[in-house]
């Protein structure tokens, strides 16, 4: 089919596509629900860390925090970037975020609920975007993958932020070492979430397979994830909550205990502990914010009217 | 010239120290709610500066006591009477037009205060001056432009310019209030009121630009940074401080 | 005057005047003047001291504040039935209070900024109040009186409840009683003013005096209250912030320094720390409660037009 | 009957202590902020009846638990995941609406347990439960009289109240949830999932007059009650605790 003439042709020399190049419907419709599905994730995401700058403990991991949040609005602002570069505008994208039609990660529908919560998102929830990205970053599509790059650059800088967080409180008191366990115990399962449903139920796989954006199966990603952590809750001191979780030799990884899918699906359909909490939170934002970007366009229309001076 | 006394300093680092650290609270609240990702982005990189300026001077403050504080244990252990920020800091932040404004009419302080501090006879009060005015200067552009457009915006936008200028401008004569601590200061820090010049000639042009008339000031002076404080500081403290208040003594 | 048949023969004969009584335009504008000033005082005072009532230090003290704050709403209820006797609606008064063309006591202009404050409000400020208010128990007018009763009955309860918290926290570490000395320092000088200004200054007394609503002057009063006071703070042992402060053997009273009126009239013309704030807070509650008000309305009616069944 | 175990005893009344003492704490903040005297009024005193209604049973499992912890100890210095109040009751108040119709729902939840515990072989719960029925039937027939008002009002008010509706009522489910702490209690407490009919035949009827439609109830279940909360207990507990956290050992 001519208008995607050397489409298949790229893929196959592993040559990235770029936004002027032809390319089939279903490819961009894919990316552009990924990509903007992963940049309302970075945004929705800020809230749950949020809710502990105010309370950070010193001011130095008060500083950490505030600059990570920060990353992650950064990391929203490329990924909508990358998004509009396949013809979609930032406001349509945030619209569809309002209305509950586009999804975000349901990791953020998780409360925090302890100041150990901030380091185990970092060691746990960054440690398993990171696997899932790593991969992106040789994303078939260019302004996907080199946003990639520098969102895994600092995502990786984030998660030794947050395990360096967890080890402090681990030399600390006997409260303070529960309260880091008590964190991996609520996260562990949701974590391994993160990966999606096992690939024999999983919808998209098979076509981002072909069309490079995708390079693993989600238990592929998941299995590489748990091999990579258990030894770091080793060396912090900490137990995960799965009792099945023990090494298998024989397939050379660590095998681990069923996951309640019942949850997954609930969380996903908006029934998580935190889903209103944060919709409520960013379409709040939004029209509380109404009267602000009203201004500054109404503004900008004055400055070009008026004669220069 | 006399030799100072290292109280008037501490309680003079203390004064800047809980105002950028208390600002830098406040501003850390709209993480994740503002307008627009680029403001998000804005204000919570607006409060990690002023966090970083606070760690600076509160740790200084610390040595200078010399009796095992560190920017922790004055951030974290003090009560609301041993605060010394001034009272525009602490304020509820209220809308996102307050906010700028309140980033304005600081970020104008902290500039001239910054430009004579950089020349102080305290060679590190003279650095972090230095370093911090770079820093300062940024928030003042990013203040300056939203109160322009805010204010020379729609009907509404400039209704609550108004009133944001109305309730903020009250406790802007704090600012340039002096003391007896300063005045030992002499040659060390500069006087405030000889601040106040200054300030005016970077604000009031922006005012003007931003169609927003200057209130006329109250008669009652807001007592801040002498440790007499709005009801706002309280319960800002209650949530800043609660990790260390309920687990004493940890790692973190 | 026909009008007022009656009116100055029962002033004379001690008798109560009743709202169907014929009474002069300006004594009935007098009264409402007062009274609902002092039911706008009650409810505007509710705001310094429900400023912590989510941080009362024990339940027991929590409890203590709560039902004191309700007790103050009550006193505005009852003050505001007995404006209404004379002709005036709440509505009418509460729009007064919200335009800032009714007053209330200024020394709700002044934050409260540690717990003990709390003590201090209860013990001065409710102090002082009780002096100026005892005598409005024999007010000319009867609904007014009548109020006062028990006003000042429940005032006198919470007057030693804040005493004996101060008691308590004066029992306590050398914090908790430099906190109830500080306290004391910032809220002596606001107390003594909540009497007005000096006799020759006052605009009203004269009047009031003739009409049986006051009864003794402002500095009588200012006088009355320092007398009973200061041993009051000697058994507490706290140190009243005013060097000028004596016992004249020859007047037999007190002599005490002189108040800077310069504060005290900036306060009243709205420049205290805290005029906009409680303005403020007072507009929001108001505004934010419309839709309830009105949903209450339309409910009624509703009620009204429905068969009943 | 078997022996049961205090530490069950202690965990149940700590559930309901913790319930009653976050909810009063909750409708405290509208001191001063309601939309009419009268509500002030109404909603102080409800916030009054359940810390009074909190310090009976937070005291009686302190002593239980012998170990001297009494009700301010286990009010104020335990930590959110030490904390087992139902998750309904630590939720941001929202506006009068939803603070009212929070009434209704827990009121109408602590009449129905007030009248089984009124029978438990516990005397102390027993005496409990006897005081505080007046309480909560007085605070539900309150709640009820708003909820009918404000939801068969103004098309405004309708909205407001079925969207506080649809939130509040997916958190209800965590009422009548019960675990093997209730199981082991048989006898002394009801089990939680028998209260639900009696609690809908008082509710029910209320939203039906109210015009509001039932939503359907959510697939998560809250878990306050088992020491998993929402994010906005931590904040109100910040608050609520700081003076007993910053001044241990003092006396108030």
């Amino acid at each position: 089919d001519a208008p995607c003439a050397g489409f298949d042709e790229k893929l196959a020399a592993d040559i990235k596509i770029e936004p002027s190049d032809p390319m089939p419907d279903a490819y961009r419709k894919t990316l552009i629900r990924q990509i903007s599905q992963h940049a309302h994730s970075e945004i929705v995401g800020m809230l749950p860390e949020g809710n502990w700058i105010t309370r950070a403990p010193t001011l130095k991991r008060k500083a950490i925090l505030l600059a990570k949040v920060q990353d992650e609005g950064g990391h929203g602002l490329y990924l909508y970037a990358a998004a509009e570069t396949l013809g979609v505008s930032r406001d349509t994208m945030v619209a569809a975020l309002l209305d509950g039609s586009a999804k975000y990660s349901s990791i953020f529908n998780y409360p925090t609920l302890s100041w150990a919560d901030i380091g185990v998102i970092g060691w746990l929830v960054d440690g398993a975007a990171i696997t899932n990205q790593v991969p992106l970053c040789r994303c078939s599509y260019g302004p996907y993958a080199r946003a990639m790059v520098r969102v895994c650059k600092e995502e990786s800088f984030h998660q030794r932020q947050g395990y360096d967080l967890l080890v402090a409180m681990m030399k600390g008191s006997p409260a303070q070492r529960a309260m880091v366990q008590e964190a991996v115990d609520r996260w562990w399962w949701p974590v391994l979430m993160m990966f999606g449903p096992h690939d024999q139920d999983s919808v998209h796989n098979g076509t981002s397979m072909k069309w490079g954006i995708k390079r693993f199966s989600n238990d592929d990603l998941r299995q590489k994830f748990v091999d990579a952590t258990v030894p770091q809750a080793e060396v912090l001191g900490v137990t995960l909550p799965d009792p099945d979780l023990k090494w298998n030799a024989e397939r050379g990884h660590y095998d681990f205990g069923a996951i309640d899918w019942e949850e997954f699906w609930q969380v996903v359909k908006g029934n998580g502990p935190c889903n209103r909490e944060r919709m409520a939170a960013r379409i709040k934002a939004h029209e509380d914010g109404a009267w602000v970007r009203e201004a500054a366009r109404v503004h900008a229309e004055k400055k070009i009217a008026r004669p220069t001076h | 010239m006399a030799e100072i006394d290292n109280k008037d300093l501490i309680e003079y680092l203390l004064r800047l120290g809980d105002s950028t650290l208390v600002l830098g609270q406040r501003l850390s609240e709209w993480c994740g709610h503002a307008p627009a990702i680029e403001e998000d982005i804005a204000l919570t990189n607006t409060a990690l500066d002023l966090i970083g300026q606070a760690r600076q001077l509160l740790s200084y403050a610390g040595e200078l006591e010399g009796s095992g504080r560190d920017e922790d244990a004055l951030a974290f252990l003090r009560d609301e009477l041993e605060f010394h920020n001034l009272t525009l800091t602490e304020l509820d932040g209220g809308d996102f037009g307050r906010t700028v404004l309140r980033v304005l009419l600081f970020a104008a302080y902290q500039v001239v205060l910054w430009q004579a501090l950089q020349r102080s006879t305290d060679a590190r009060l003279a650095a972090i001056a230095e370093k911090s005015l770079k820093e300062s200067r940024y928030h003042l552009r990013y203040g300056a432009d939203w109160v322009v457009r805010l204010g020379d915006g729609t009907e509404e936008s400039h209704r609550r310019m108004q009133a944001a200028l109305e309730y903020l401008w009250s406790f802007t004569a704090e600012l340039f209030d002096r003391d007896e601590v300063e005045a030992r200061l002499a040659g060390v820090v500069p006087a405030s009121d000889s601040l106040r010049s200054a300030w005016e000639g970077i604000v009031l042009p922006v005012l003007a630009e931003a169609t927003l008339p200057v209130p006329i000031a109250a008669g009652c002076l807001s007592r801040g940074k002498y440790g007499i404080h709005s009801e706002a500081l309280g319960p800002l403290l209650a949530q800043m401080q609660f990790l260390q208040r309920a687990y004493p003594g940890g790692n973190w």
